[in-house]
């Protein structure tokens, strides 16, 4: 294992020290548990946009933190769902009667422990509400396993609803955006290399030279179908097939698309992937009016890329275009 | 015949060490089909319960069990800490306040810890998670109890060989919930880490009753 | 190897093609030669602020292209200079009688193809200048070598001259502006990995599996001295001695500490080292007063980091506050 | 026993051939010691510089030389782009409009592109580049040129076996100037890609002549 780190067991503490250091102007680490908290937190008569899940997706999610995104973020152990008290806390330090909306990736680990939260949370008075966000289309059959991932739909999500929530939209009002968010976010990832997970120290899996993982999850779980490895053409092809042949993509409308490094893809490639998917959708008649590209829901150092779709309207292009100042995303500020 | 705070402590105790010692086979299990955490998850959290046992001076076998379930739920995350956090923290509620705890009650503290676990995670027999460990393990429990002059190490000793039998089981099935879901027929041919690990801890509460 | 690409010969073209779909407000992209040129340029009565060099690096330079940092990229082959008739086309199309500044990092083959640009654009009657910067604190005796080679302060440099030349400063006063930069900036990098260049297909290096590369360059050329893997604390100790011990910064200074990921360090790494180097510029008496932590010049998807030190006055410090507006780097719009 | 345009555009396009064939011989060689890239660097430039002798009619000597310096100069990029570069277009200064180039001119056109690296680099024999295949290569034709009744071929070909020496040279040398000087000593072992296109280039030019 070759990393840049000290005692693995001290990994996400170390980390989140130089994140407090870099973006003191728009945020605040607060130790154990582990918090990251915007700077101005919390912001009176608005609802309190929180999120958190395992660490080594950076910048998701203490990256998203600050002015019209996240008010805070809940860091667990590398790829391992933060503790109830933890996301309470989170809870207590940034939401006041405006409540709080939670954004679980759908895992169960994250799903059972963000609930055990909420119920804290309501039981000291904070108004409280959850939406789990499940856009991974690669998991087939939802009937037969936990359900879809989320993956890079959250970090959408977190943006359009930061965007409502500082606009001074309702707890209500906010759930319901969430919710239509979630109903029309798709994604779809693929990864050539694993990551290495620090406290294990091997790779998460074995892929031979000219294999790929297709369908892979953030956490080096490994993916649909293991395939051999392609041209960028042929695999941004496979990519954009799965997303589009899911629900709800159709010709004439008009989406976001998040090309999306998964840490160790280079942005020569990425920029690459994402040209050969715009003139993809455009074949199919779906016109995108707005773009992400670069690594910002990651797994460690794994080589892959993800893909993910998000139906607009015009309601969800300004709350994308609204202003936002966190370390990973800035705009309008 | 009844065991109290301090044999339960040394119940608990014995299961820290039994995580630790497999650590690194936990993490392996959970490597090839899942995210490679579960063995450091599981050690994070009873390092904190041999800690917190360390410091407190439970009077009942309810309070140990209350410790360990707070300290395993604040401290181990993931879909492990919740789900053997609930089964401790429903164990410690059935145990209330008796000072003791007999063959019997053991019994109904596992199945306590049973329902508690199948109510929070919503699995069932053949998913390929802890609880094909569990189950046959409260029955095989429940059977031993019911031979006349059982005692705690009898009936616990029942529970990890089935136990032991039920994690072994999973190797064979499809998983159905958690992480290896993902997998569907890929995980076919791996144990599943979580009930490799209920298999341990039980193993190491029968070897403390002896 | 294993990358998302096509034909090797084309990923930088296809790369570029990306690029330009994903930042039209801010840049276009020409084809033959390659350029990537601000979408408002040639900006009336402005010194044009260009530089260039291999691809591999993105985000450099591409990357920041954009209000208030280049006018113009000149991307060449992967971790090959551009060739002057395109350094030339990216000044015409770029420059006005304020004329251009070039910023050249120090390598022969950029030295010399960016010369052979500057005297063909004179010709032409737009007045030139270039700058070459070479901050690699690395690179020991500059006598007997090719010179220190230019690293991370480009970026700092790019962004800089940048907002100097949007501020409206004359060609005079931003190439002064820039050998001042260059006068004191310094920067040291370390590889655990090495990266494939797309052409050649093996990773430019090996290194076992309990060695690092001290003292990297950015093209996979290989270091100053092969060292075994050791602690973060350990490991930024000795980027920041071997930076902090070349001239210019004393105990009392402020600077600016650019931590950069070569490519494939995650961020929870790379904060984990920003946290690490500014403790110990604190032990110093080295004031951190503004920081830029990311993957800004990289080595395809080679893993490592570097830091750069920056010294920094009002002056400085000013204009790397003002606004900018990249795809990489973006505030203050 | 002149060279005309006919002569020198074989001889270049032999040129393109052998670089073409050492392609991934050149990558390595400055894999080893630097970035990886004079291989497809050459390549890259020669290709073109077929193509653009295919479609132009030079008429003299200078002409081809010209055509194939513009091309490596706006296709190679890198240090060996403007090096290559300099050193075809000074040749063709050289050769103005001669219609023919006979041994003699070959020692001048060969003298004209050493002088254009030199001042181009200011690399010195010894920096462990390609001057230290030029030079040799330059004094060999010098002297083979002198020898009453030499060829084109007899002087290119001692020039080429003199490159190949100075080329294998440069193995023993710590690198002073281009991408190989940050090595220092740990250069010492690897032949200078460069000097190794050197000699490639002037054996092609010598096959072509016989
Ligand atoms: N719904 C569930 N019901 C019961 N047990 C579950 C469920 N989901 C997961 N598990 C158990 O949890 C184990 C994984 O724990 P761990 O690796 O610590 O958490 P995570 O999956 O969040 O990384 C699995 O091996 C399985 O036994
Ligand atoms: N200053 C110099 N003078 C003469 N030759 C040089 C000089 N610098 C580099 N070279 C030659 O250029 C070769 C490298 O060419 P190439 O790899 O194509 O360019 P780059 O070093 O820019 O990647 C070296 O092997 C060496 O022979
Ligand atoms: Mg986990
Ligand atoms: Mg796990
Ligand atoms: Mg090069
Ligand atoms: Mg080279």
């Amino acid at each position: 294992m070759k990393k840049i780190i000290n005692d693995p067991a001290d990994v996400v503490a170390e980390s989140l020290r130089g994140l407090a250091l870099a973006h003191g102007d728009v945020l605040r680490v607060q130790e154990d548990p582990a918090l990251v908290i915007r700077a101005d937190a919390p912001v009176e008569g608005k609802v309190a946009v929180i999120s958190g899940g395992g660490s080594g997706h950076e910048p998701l999610h203490g990256g998203f933190v600050g002015t019209g995104m996240l008010h805070a973020a809940v860091p667990g152990a590398v790829f391992t769902s933060p503790t109830p008290d933890a996301v309470e806390a989170a809870v207590a330090a940034t939401a006041g009667p405006a409540g709080a909306l939670l954004i679980v990736k759908n895992y169960t680990g994250d799903v059972l422990n963000f609930e055990t939260a909420a119920e804290l949370a309501e039981a000291e008075g904070t108004p409280v509400r959850s939406v789990v966000i499940d856009d991974d289309v690669a998991v087939k059959d939802s009937t037969y396993t936990a359900g879809r991932r989320g993956v890079g739909g959250t970090v959408l999500l977190e943006k359009i609803t930061g965007a409502a929530a500082e606009r001074g939209d309702s707890l209500d009002d906010v759930e319901t955006l969430a919710r239509k968010v979630i109903g029309q976010v798709r994604s779809i990832g693929v990864a050539l290399t694993a990551p290495t997970v620090p406290h294990a120290g091997t790779p998460s899996f074995d892929l031979a030279d000219d294999e790929i993982e297709f369908g892979i999850g953030i956490h080096g779980e490994p993916g649909r179908e293991r395939i051999p490895l392609e041209s960028a053409d042929a695999l941004v092809a496979r990519l954009v097939t799965a997303i589009v042949e899911d629900l709800p993509f159709a010709s004439g409308d008009e989406v976001l698309l998040f090309t999306n490094s998964m840490g160790a893809t280079p942005l020569v490639e990425l920029y690459l992937a994402h040209g050969i998917a715009e003139k993809l959708l455009a074949e199919r008649g779906i016109t995108v009016t707005r773009r992400l590209v670069g690594p910002y829901i990651t797994s460690l150092e794994m080589q892959g890329i993800s893909l993910t779709l998000l139906k607009l309207d015009a309601e969800l292009t300004a709350l994308w275009d609204a202003p936002v100042n966190t370390p990973a995303l800035r705009w309008g500020i | 015949m009844g065991c109290g705070a301090e044999g339960v402590t040394k119940a608990v105790l014995a299961a820290a060490g039994v995580v630790a010692e497999h650590r690194t086979e936990l993490i392996e299990l959970d490597r090839a089909i899942g995210d490679a955490d579960h063995g450091e998850n599981m050690n994070r959290g009873f390092t904190v319960v041999v800690a917190a046992l360390a410091d407190a001076t439970p009077e009942t076998p309810g309070e140990v069990l209350k410790i360990a379930a707070k300290t395993l739920i604040s401290k181990v995350g993931g879909a492990a800490g919740p789900l053997y956090g609930t089964a401790f923290l429903r164990a410690a509620t059935k145990a209330a306040d008796q000072s003791e705890v007999d063959a019997q009650a053991v019994v109904e503290l596992l199945r306590a810890a049973l329902d508690g676990v199948r109510a929070r995670g919503k699995a069932e027999v053949g998913d390929a998670t802890m609880i094909d460990a569990l189950t046959p393990a409260v029955a095989a429990a429940e059977a031993a109890a019911a031979v006349a002059g059982a005692d705690i190490a009898a009936v616990l000793s029942a529970a990890a060989d089935a136990a032991d039998q039920g994690a072994e089981s999973t190797v064979d099935l499809v998983p159905r919930k958690g992480r290896a879901s993902y997998l569907g027929e890929r995980a076919v041919g791996h144990m599943d880490p979580g009930a490799r690990s209920t298999a341990l801890i039980l193993r190491a509460f029968a070897e403390a009753a002896r």
